[in-house]
This record gives structure tokens, C-alpha cells and sequence, in this order.
């Protein structure tokens, strides 16, 4: 029994984070909101990202990926949250790295690995898609009913950016604005039908529905087994981002209620702001542990992994939206601003926190797995 | 006890509720945007000529002399046919108060019409950098030009809701230098387009430029720009926040109709709406009949005569966390949706401010344990 | 339109705080703890209170009552709360007397008015009965499935004590131990069933279903309509105790927290606590004109009344067991003995928090108003 | 990473769990009443002779020298076993730990067997009417009594957990009577039948007699009793509680088997059990959860030489306020049942004591934004 990072793990953490910090800092984040990906700043961001190995580190070691597991990937993508980093890397290493080759889609694998492939993500029938924008492929799905998440794969292949792929799709999908802009929001229109329409996995086969697959729309050969897993993967990364996202929102309102002070005092020596600070952190160092035992649920098989990875969704997202109330409440009116940097972080967290299935659903997902409904 | 309307009051809300009908705009832009602030005024304007701008203030000045019961009624109609946000309600709610109160007779007739007629447009300058939470840290200072009969302006300004689209800013300044904290602060009136006066707008949470910051540098301002006595600033300003005018009540009908829609959305949203949701969505319209009720007390207060006190202070904690939690319960709602830039997104932003804004939540709950309960300062 | 109680009703509700301020301190409740409603000097509370016309307040004038309304009397059930009267006055004042006037009653009713009768109520289907040991008549009832609820009578008659009225229930009603020993639980044994099998009002004449009545049970003969209201005094009576309690525990706090020192400080200097007692106060002045409102609602016969009582009983609750728990962690280990006073009042708080109906269930009545179920 | 437990653990989780489910009792009464703690103490004896009562000391003073995990292990098994509380905790996990750290050979010897054996039996004596939060003001005094060769003890301690029906006593005496605050105190060790010290248990919230006031008139102990260096009390009584001995660690068994039983009175109440309570029970349960892998955590950081600090506080906030969660879940469920003096209503009021001891929880808070956070202390 030990229940903490490898040294190693630890090592390729800190090497991220170290990368991060300097060649992400807020004003990067920005130039996404302005510019997607393709803002110059930001796509050198995810080259160095794809030489670290960092895109293709849960790629399997035979399809050229360093065949790590989620106890070495999600400290990453933590640190990927800490930096609110403006581009889809649960998305494209985490959920799409290991299913793409698990299709034994070879192409897309290599695309993705020299870090020439985005992938966006819809797994929840919901036409809302972050990332789409700037995407490469995106992954359609449907929620699942049951225990079990089915995924439904479609690649818009060639190497031209998000218009073209999507225009495979059949129906269209159009740019929508997020409250955070460096998502890249699109909306699937007429689709949240005609996506569910897009059944894969072993599944493919099956009646489809109403609605035709365009032919555009390529199924993914994935076996069910991996779409499962990628679903799971995407719901537990989005938390391992939270976790970030919330470290960083702290770090930051405490540096703010040290220096900022009112009524001839820092305002952090306020008892009322101590306090709602200590009840952020409660939250997150109790949720942090979840995410880090649902990462090795996922690596060990274990039977419990959907229920692991659900309380762990479920707790990440809460503490990190008491996080952002919190940190929103300690500084007072500057971090209303858009000039303040605080808003980057707290944007994240509101739109991530209800994607991958919100607190709630993943809730019901553990009430179920106990038996209680 | 009565909780019945008399025929007159409902006479009054027939009234409101069949103009507001036939005259409400719709598809605005937001009115913290440059474009949408000229199509507010224009809707002020309307509001002004058919005397629904200032309902309970005198006829002279473009009211109707509305009873506090009145003006509940009016605001009600006003949130129910979904009218649009009052750009001048700065000037309405903050600074007319006082100027009823303590303003001489040439400041009212001077300040009060244009002011109803949207005509000067009034932001509020009580923040600067140094002096959010604590006002009574206002470095922003004032020196006498005895020749030329006046005051001049130097400091910084921020946090100056739609001060980008504004014609005239109030505030306090500093006129005795040697004074600390709440002594040797002055109330005045400044015109933004005086020489020495510089505004930049900047970003809300939600995108818009609803903020500005605005940079005095020896702006010159006549001795009729004070409101009240010289260094009593503090006092003038505080006087009215208790008043029954400057109660800065938000309306209950504001709250009510979101309520409503909040109710709608979860119908909508068919079984997304799970019992959980439900429930909070239950939640959110008993807070606000809740609210409703504490107000419709507090007016019955100051009706009899009354001064509702410290207990606005009640007032407004909750009416801001109410608002929270029931734009979060929407979003919930809407799920991966919620993150699209829409009326509900725009609606939980603008509701993190509540608890921030004129007076923190926890300053206002000091107040709550100091003065209502009598808990010790120190 | 003004919403505050008339000088008339300011003045009655004065008048009883005045005597029970006198008559009922905390040694006198906790006579009850021991002895129940016979212990002399709370027996003695109660023959004062029938003397001022508390008891029979809401019985109309024709039957020899006040006649006054729920406007009048709610705030007299407030002040009961304030000292945690250990008597069962809301279920005897008024769910009882109108009612038992309402059926005609004319030998109960005139115990009532002479403080000859207690009585007690189980109009909720549940086995629990608080003061049923005390009681001479136990009222009992189904909790309504749809928006109205049904009341079923049984009295035991005679002037005898509980115990013979329970007797002729046919069922056992057995002693039980409450968290609050004031309220002489009973428990109904094998009844939650048996006593539903009594079908009162309109309803007398229809199939009783498997469990005959027991021949000793009288049905009450008062309409549906007067049952309906009945229910209604009965959560709405225990919203305003519930007030009434929550300002005692409030000022209880208050007052030791200016006097307890700590570190050199009175303990309410500290910002933590004040803001805990300001979120404790929040809850209970926005619950209080709730309680208010459904009392003219109630009076005047709104179509709402029945979403206004319910909207006002979830609100007290929660603003009770809200001051309960802050008034208890303000004031640390002290509160946590029974030498202290405060546990009177919180177990009380307890207890009723969770009778005719809870927070819960009752905000589930406003919903199912709205439409929204 | 590795979140399995060896072939010897698991072999360990094996022996206990059978031998705790051959010999757990039943229906003990409260261990905070006379009649209940005698049973409770037969128990204990059970329980030393089998070696269980101590896992994780040395074999020499009746324990198994279990690790860390083990203990864990064992109080996993304790809880699901449904074993009778300890009424000997607070010697063990109390003052135990500062024995095995600062007390001399001679004290451990002839202190722990004792304790291990439930022949003495230990109560704390920290806090005083005066002195509760704020441990510091501690007024009871130790005056040196030279020629005796100990000290004369004098003071009133309060609110000390089955001091009733202990047989002796820890806690903090002043004995340089200049000093003050934290400064000039000193460790004590008192027998309860020693002249001069008179014991007066008081009801708790539930009724059962498990406080006791302890008096104090020039109650004489020998110089064996001072634990540590005489007026470095403070030093010696707070090194413990970050120490991993002195974790104080609440075991997360007991959350997770309470969250169990919550599951079934679920179940039990069939439909009552509504959707929203439904989602309190899940919660509780991932809360008892993420409680255990926070242990889990702390554990691993320990074992490695490393020490959890004011990260305690984290976990003493969270464990009590999920407890108190947990039972409220519970009262809901129960409804108008709720009321009865029953197993649920006792581990209510039981589980509200949790914020208040062993530094409430404000202090607890304070801890985490001045020591974690790094706030200012002023």
C-alpha cells in the first residue's frame, strides 16, 4: 500500500509544470481566446507539449506513444488545468490517444502524435461541442443510460482543420460563443439527434435510428471496451483539470488577500475570508485523493472504476465551483474584470465542471453503483 | 394586517401593466455595451415622456408621486413584461435620494429633471483603487480654488458602473487633506466632459465594457457640485442608504419573475429536470416569495414612519445569494449548455456581483451582527 | 396593504409573552422533563393560559371561544416557542378546538375552554404521537397523498388522562422516549396501519379498508373541509413554535457570546461567529413573514393557503435547525450538557422540525403548486 | 502507487475480523453510563488478553507492533464489526502517544500496561470553565511542595469525557505562577482517589452521565507524574498532536460503516427515501470515502517519515462534519421517527460534539488559512 506518486510520476510532473508555467502563462491563455489554437503563442504551446510527449503519453508504446497509465497522466493534466491551458489536451491525449489506436487507426495516431491532430469531443449527446473549433476530429457520442458509456467515433480524416472534418458530419455545426471563448464552442445543429443517430463501437452494426449516419461519417473500430474506457478517461482527465484549475484559483486569491489590504489590514486576515478560503481547500484536498485513486482504479482493471471515476468527477467539479465562488468573493470587484486574470480560470471551471457529466449525474451514477435507486 | 391592493393601487397596476404591454422593446443589446446604451436611453426616454421613469418622484420632476406601495406594484409589472434593464437607475436610486434629502432647492431643479428625462446620465464614483470594501479609504481629494469659486478634482475613480456611456459622475472626495477615514470627506457632482477628466471604459466578467475607470487631474468643479456640507461627505452619503428612498431595495418583482422563468426553463427542460433540480428550483421561488414578503414588511415600516435600519442589510445579503443560487440552478439545468453565452449564463455573471457590490456580503453581515444582534465590535 | 399584526394583536401576543416569560422559565420546563403536563407547576401554566383565553383562542365565539383567527393566534404560538413551552397548545388551541367546534362537540369543547383538555396529534399516518401521554384525546390521520389532507378523529372521552383514552384506540398506544422527554411520546404499536384504517370526516362512511376500527374509536364528525384546515393550523401552529424557538436560541447565544471570553475577547468578536449568527438570524427573519403570510391566508381563505402554509413550514424548519446547530457550535462544550438550558429548545427544534411534514415533503407541496412535479 | 494491501496485512485483516466476529458483544449499554461502562470495560479485558486492545505498540505492553496500515486494518474491521465503542481512547490515543515520545522508561513501564490492561483508566483534564477554545488560559495550578519531593495541585477541570468513571487523569497545570498564556504550564498526571480531588459527573446532551467536573484542593502527586520538562507542558501536549502517534486520526472504519448502515436505513424506508435523500446518502457515503483516501494519504506520508502538520486540521474539520451530516441524513430519513432515543438520534446529538472538541472548528479553520494557505495571522 502507498498511496502517492511514483518518483517518477512525480518527475514528469514537475517537467510539465515547469513547461507550462513558462510557456503558458495568462497572457497566452488570451491570445486563445482571440485566436483558437492557431494563435502563434498557443499552437507552439502544443508543439512543445507533443516533444515532451505529453500529447501521445497514453498512446500505447507500440503505436509510438510512451504507454503511460492515468496515474502518470492525470498529474498532467492537472498541471494543464493549473495554467487553464486553452486547447483540448484531455481530449486529445487522454480520450482520443489510446482509442484511436485502439481502432488501429494509424494515421490519426501519427497525426496525433507529432501533435498535428486536435480532437474535439461530444460523448454526451449533447450538441454542444468544446474544441470545435479548432478541431482536427471530433468524437461523437451519446450519454449512456445505463452503467455502461457507449462511444460513437466519426473522424473527419485529411489533415485540413475543424471546417473540413465537420462538414463530414452531414449536419452541420455551428460556431457558438462560451462564456470561456478559448473553448471554441460548436453546436451541432439539428444533430443532438442526428450525432445519436451515430451509433459505434461494437454497435455499429445495429439500426441506426431515424436518422441516417451521413456517409461522411465514419464509424470508429473500436471495440466497446475501449469506447468505455474513453468515456471514463474524458470524465476522470475533466476532473484532474478541475483539481488544477481550483490549485490555481487558490494560489491566486491567497497572493491577492496577502497583498490586497482595506481597513488597515491585509484582507486576508480577515476570519470571514480565512474561512471561506479553508472550506475551498477542504474541498479540494478531499477531492484530489478521488481523482488519484479512480486514475489507479483505471490502470488496475478494478471493478469499481465507473463508480471511481464518477465520485471523483462529482467532487472535482463541486470544489473547484467553490473555488471560483470563493476565490470570485475574496478579491471583491477586480476579478469582475477581464483585464484581471482570475476570470480565465473561473470560466473554465463553470463550463468544464458541467461537461463529462455534472456533479449531480455523476452522483446518481454512484447512487446507482450502492444500490440506492 | 391587509395583504389586499386597494382599488386605486390596482387601478395603478392596470395601468403600468397595460403600457408596459404595448410599449416594451424587445431584442435590445445589453445596455453596458455602447450600442445597447443608446437604445436603453432611447427606451428611457419613452419611459420619461409617458411619466413611468420616476414614478415616486414629485409631478414636477416627471413622476407621478407614487406611494412606496406604488412603486413595489410598478416594479413588479416592470419585471413581469420583461422590460428592459434601467440604464439610469444609478442616478435614480443613489444619487437622487440624497439630493431630495440635502440638495438645495437650485440643485433639485438643476439635477433632478434632466436626471428623469435621461438627459445627464449618472454613474456612481465611490470606489477607487485603495478604497473598495473600506470607502473610508478615499484618497481621491478636492482643494479649494477660492477664486474661482469652486473645487478642484484630482484622483482615480473605478469600478464605475457604465461609466463609459455617462455624462456626470457623484462621489466623495477628500477636502480636508490633514483628515483620516470618514472625516474631511465632501459629496460631489462632476460632469465628465469637465477639462481634467479622463474615463476608460473596461471589461466586465460578461464581456461588456460595463466598467470604467475614470482619472481626475485638477478638474474644476463650481461650489454647487457639494451636495451638503463641506467634509460632512460621509454623513450625506450614509444618510440616505437607511432612507426609505435611498432604501436601495431591489425590487422583489425582479426576483419573482426570474423565479417564473427559472420555472419555465425546468419545464422545458423536460427529464433533465431530475427531482434534485426540482427541488431547488422550488427552492428559489419560495426565497423569493420570501423576499417579496420581508420587503412588503419593511415598506409597512416605512410607511408607518419607520426606518428599516441595519435590517436593509438583511435585505441585501439575501436577495444577492438568492439571485446565485437560482441563475446556478439554471445552469444546472441547462448542463453542457449552460457554458453558451446566453441570457442565463449573462444572468449567473451579472449575480456574482451581487455579493460584491454596494457593500460586501461580509461587511454587510457584520453589520447584521453588530447592529441588529448587538454582537461586541472588538 | 399593511403587512404587520394590528395593535390588538401586538397587545395579545404581549400579554402572553409577559405570562409565560413569568410563568414558564426553564426550571418549570424541565419540571415537565420529569413529570409531564401533571407536574404542578406546569399544570399550573396551563390553567393560566386557559384563563387568558390562549387555550380556547381560536374556538369561534358562538362555542365560547375568542373566535380569533390564525393572525391573532400564530403569534401567540410564537411566544409558546420562546420558552419552549413543554405543553401541547398548537395541537390543542389550534388544530383541536376549532375542530372539535367544528364537529360539534359542544363536552369537548368546553373541557378545552376550562384547560381540561389535552390533546395530541398523529395526523400524518405516523406511528410517533408526541404528548400522547399527557393527552386526553388523540387526534390521528392519514398524511394526504394529493394537495388535501384528510383527518381522521377518535376521541378517548371522559375526563380521564391519556392513558383510558388511549385504551379505547383498540390498538396499544406504548410510552416512548423522545429526545425531548417534555413531549411524552407515543408510539401507536401495530398502528400505523390500524390507525390509517380510520377514514374520518366525509370520508367515515367509506370502506375502511382491512383493519376494522376499533369499536372504541370514534370518528370525528366534522366535514372535510374543517379537517382540512385543521392540518393546515397544525403545520402552520408548528412554523410559528418554530420561530418563536429559533429567537429564543438566537438571544440565548447572543447574550454568551458577549459575556464568554476567549483569548482575551468576548467570543462574539470574533468575525466567524458573527457571521454564523447573522446567517442564523438571515434564515429566521426571511422565514418569519412566511409564517405571517400563510396566517392571513389561512384567515381569509386564499386559494393559496395551502402552498403559503407549506412554503412557511419548510422555511421555519430549516431556519430552526439552523439556529440550532449555530447556537450549539457558538456556544462550544457548555450547550452540550443538560445542565445547560439550550437543549430544551434545540431538542424541541429537533423534534418538530420533522412533524407535519418536513422541509422536505412541504417544499415538495409548493412544487407540485408550481406545477413543476 | 500501489493501492493494495501485502499478503501479511491482508492475513492480518483476516485474523481480526474473525476474531471480532466471534467475540464482539451485544447490546452493551452506553459506555458513558455507570451500568455501561463496567460492561464496556469487560470488553477492554477481552480484548487485551487477545492482544487487540493496543495493535500498534510494542508486544511488551500487551500490543502487536502493528503499522500503520495494520491499525487502520484493524479499525476497519472494528467498525464493520460493529464493536463496542472504547471507553479507553483517550489514554490510548491521548496520552499514550506523549508517553511513548518524551515519558521516561520508568513512566512508560509503569503507565501503559496498565492503561493496555484497562486497570487504570484515563480521562483528559485539558479543559477548564475559563479555558475551552482557548486552551492557553488554563488558571489550575501546581505548586511545588519541596520537601514532599512532588507538587499540590489546585484548580477545577470541566467537560472531561467519562471522568466519572475513570481512575485517572491528564492535563495541563500552571506551575510558575508569573507566567503566562501558553508559558509556565506543565504535564500532569493525577490519580483520581488522591486526596483532595473530588469528581462530579453531568449529563451530556443524550442524557448519559459522560462529563465530569474534577476539583482540585492542594491534591498532592509525586515528581513522577510531571511528564516532560516542568513548565513545558504546552510544548509537550501539542508535539503529539501532529506526531503520527497523536494523529488523533478518526478512524476512517467508522464513517465508511456508518455510511453503510445509512445505505440500508435507505432501504428500509422504501419510498420514503425520496430521491433527494437518496442523493445525501451517496454523498455521505463518497464522503466517508474520500475521507479514507485522504487517511490513506496521510498514512503513506507518515510512513515515509514525513508528517501531516496542519494538515490534521483538514482532516478533523471533515470527518466532524460529515459525521454530522451523515446522522442528520439519517433523522431525515426517519422523519417523524426521528424523535425517538434510538441509535440514530444518539449518533446525532453524539456526532455534534465532533465540531466543538479537540479544537473546534473555527480554530480548525483558522489553522488551515494561517498554516496551509499561509494567510496572516493579523
Amino acid at each position: 500500500m502507498r498511496f502517492a506518486l511514483t518518483e517518477d510520476q512525480a518527475a514528469l510532473r514537475d517537467a510539465a509544470r515547469e513547461l507550462l508555467a513558462r510557456e503558458c502563462p495568462p497572457a497566452v491563455v488570451r491570445k486563445a481566446w482571440d485566436g483558437g489554437a492557431g494563435a502563434s503563442p498557443v499552437a507552439a504551446v502544443w508543439s512543445k507539449l507533443a516533444e515532451m510527449g505529453v500529447v501521445g503519453a497514453a498512446v500505447p508504446e507500440e503505436a509510438g506513444g510512451l504507454g503511460l497509465g492515468a496515474c502518470d497522466v492525470v498529474p498532467l493534466l492537472e498541471e494543464a488545468g493549473r495554467v487553464a491551458l486553452p486547447l483540448p489536451l484531455v481530449e486529445t491525449a487522454f480520450v482520443a490517444g489510446p482509442l484511436l489506436a485502439a481502432a488501429g487507426d494509424d494515421g490519426a495516431v501519427e497525426r496525433l502524435l507529432a501533435g498535428d491532430l486536435l480532437v474535439a469531443c461530444a460523448l454526451d449527446g449533447a450538441a454542444e461541442v468544446p474544441w470545435a473549433g479548432d478541431a482536427d476530429l471530433i468524437l461523437v457520442g451519446e450519454r449512456p443510460g445505463g452503467p455502461v458509456s457507449q462511444i460513437v467515433g466519426s473522424h473527419g480524416g485529411g489533415a485540413t482543420a475543424g471546417a473540413d472534418g465537420i462538414a463530414r458530419f452531414g449536419g452541420a455545426l455551428e460556431p457558438a460563443r462560451s462564456i470561456d471563448t478559448a473553448r471554441r464552442l460548436g453546436v451541432l445543429v439539428g444533430s443532438a439527434a442526428s450525432a445519436s443517430g451515430l451509433v459505434g463501437g461494437d454497435d455499429r452494426g445495429a439500426d441506426s435510428g431515424p436518422g441516417e449516419p451521413p456517409a461522411a461519417v465514419e464509424p470508429l473500430d473500436a471495440p466497446n471496451e475501449a469506447c468505455v474506457l474513453a468515456w471514463q478517461r474524458g470524465a476522470l482527465g475533466t476532473a484532474g483539470q478541475l483539481i488544477g484549475l481550483s490549485r490555481a484559483l487558490l494560489a491566486m486569491t491567497v497572493t491577492y488577500a496577502e497583498e490586497r489590504r482595506q481597513f488597515g489590514v491585509p484582507i486576508g486576515s480577515f476570519q470571514a475570508v480565512k474561512h471561506q478560503l479553508a472550506n475551498a481547500l477542504l474541498g479540494v484536498e478531499f477531492a484530489a485523493p478521488t481523482v488519484l485513486r479512480a486514475a489507479w482504479s483505471l490502470d488496475s482493471g478494478a471493478a469499481t472504476v465507473d463508480r471511481d471515476v464518477a465520485m471523483a468527477k462529482a467532487l472535482a467539479s463541486e470544489a473547484a465551483e467553490r473555488v471560483a465562488a470563493t476565490a470570485l468573493q475574496a478579491h471583491g470587484a477586480i476579478a469582475y474584470t477581464t483585464e484581471y486574470d482570475l476570470h480565465l480560470f473561473a470560466k473554465r471551471v463553470w463550463a468544464s465542471a458541467r461537461t463529462w457529466g455534472d456533479a449531480e449525474w455523476q452522483r446518481a451514477r454512484v447512487a446507482a453503483a450502492l444500490g440506492l435507486n | 394586517m391587509d395583504l389586499t391592493y386597494s382599488d386605486s393601487e390596482q387601478a395603478f397596476r392596470a395601468e403600468a401593466r397595460e403600457w408596459l404591454e404595448a410599449n416594451v422593446p424587445d431584442g435590445l443589446a445589453s445596455g453596458d455595451t455602447a450600442e445597447g446604451f443608446a437604445q436603453h436611453l432611447e427606451w428611457e426616454k419613452r419611459l420619461y415622456e409617458a411619466r413611468w421613469a420616476v414614478v415616486s418622484w414629485p409631478e414636477a420632476y416627471g413622476g407621478r408621486e407614487a406611494s412606496l406601495w406604488e412603486w413595489l406594484i410598478f416594479e413588479e409589472e416592470y419585471y413581469r413584461a420583461g422590460a428592459p434593464q434601467r440604464v439610469t437607475q444609478n442616478g435614480i436610486f443613489l444619487l437622487a435620494p440624497t439630493l431630495f434629502d440635502v440638495g438645495t432647492p437650485e440643485q433639485q431643479d438643476r439635477v433632478l429633471p434632466r436626471m428623469a428625462a435621461a438627459e445627464d446620465l449618472w454613474c456612481q464614483g465611490w470606489s477607487e483603487p485603495g478604497a473598495g470594501s473600506d470607502l473610508a479609504a478615499t484618497k481621491s481629494r478636492a482643494v479649494r480654488d477660492e477664486a474661482a469659486g469652486g473645487w478642484r478634482l484630482t484622483g482615480q475613480k473605478t469600478w464605475t458602473t457604465r461609466g463609459a456611456f455617462c455624462t456626470h459622475m457623484f462621489g466623495l472626495f477628500r477636502t480636508d487633506p490633514e483628515s483620516e477615514r470618514h472625516r474631511g470627506l465632501t459629496y460631489f457632482m462632476v460632469p465628465l466632459d469637465a477639462a481634467g477628466v479622463t474615463v476608460r471604459g473596461f471589461e466586465r466578467l460578461d464581456g461588456d465594457e460595463g466598467f470604467a475607470e475614470v482619472f481626475l487631474e485638477d478638474a474644476f468643479v463650481p461650489d454647487d457640485a457639494v451636495i451638503g456640507e463641506v467634509d460632512a461627505g460621509w454623513k450625506v452619503a450614509m444618510a440616505t442608504t437607511g432612507s426609505e428612498r435611498g432604501l436601495t431595495l431591489r425590487s422583489p418583482g425582479r426576483f419573482l419573475s426570474a423565479a417564473e422563468r427559472l420555472i419555465e426553463l425546468a419545464a422545458e427542460r423536460g427529464e433533465a429536470a431530475t427531482p434534485l433540480l426540482r427541488d431547488r428550483v422550488a427552492r428559489a421561488w419560495i426565497d423569493a416569495e420570501a423576499y417579496q414578503l420581508f420587503t412588503l414588511e419593511q415598506v409597512t415600516t416605512i410607511s408607518e414612519g419607520g426606518s428599516p435600519g441595519a435590517r436593509s442589510s438583511l435585505n441585501k445579503i439575501f436577495w444577492s445569494e438568492l439571485d446565485v443560487r437560482l441563475q446556478e440552478t439554471a445552469l444546472d439545468l441547462l448542463g453542457p449548455a449552460a457554458e453558451l453565452d446566453g441570457p442565463w449564463s449573462r444572468g449567473f455573471l451579472f449575480a456574482l456581483a451581487g455579493p460584491i457590490y454596494a457593500g460586501t456580503n461580509e461587511i454587510q453581515r457584520n453589520i447584521v451582527a453588530e447592529r441588529l444582534l448587538g454582537l461586541p465590535r472588538k
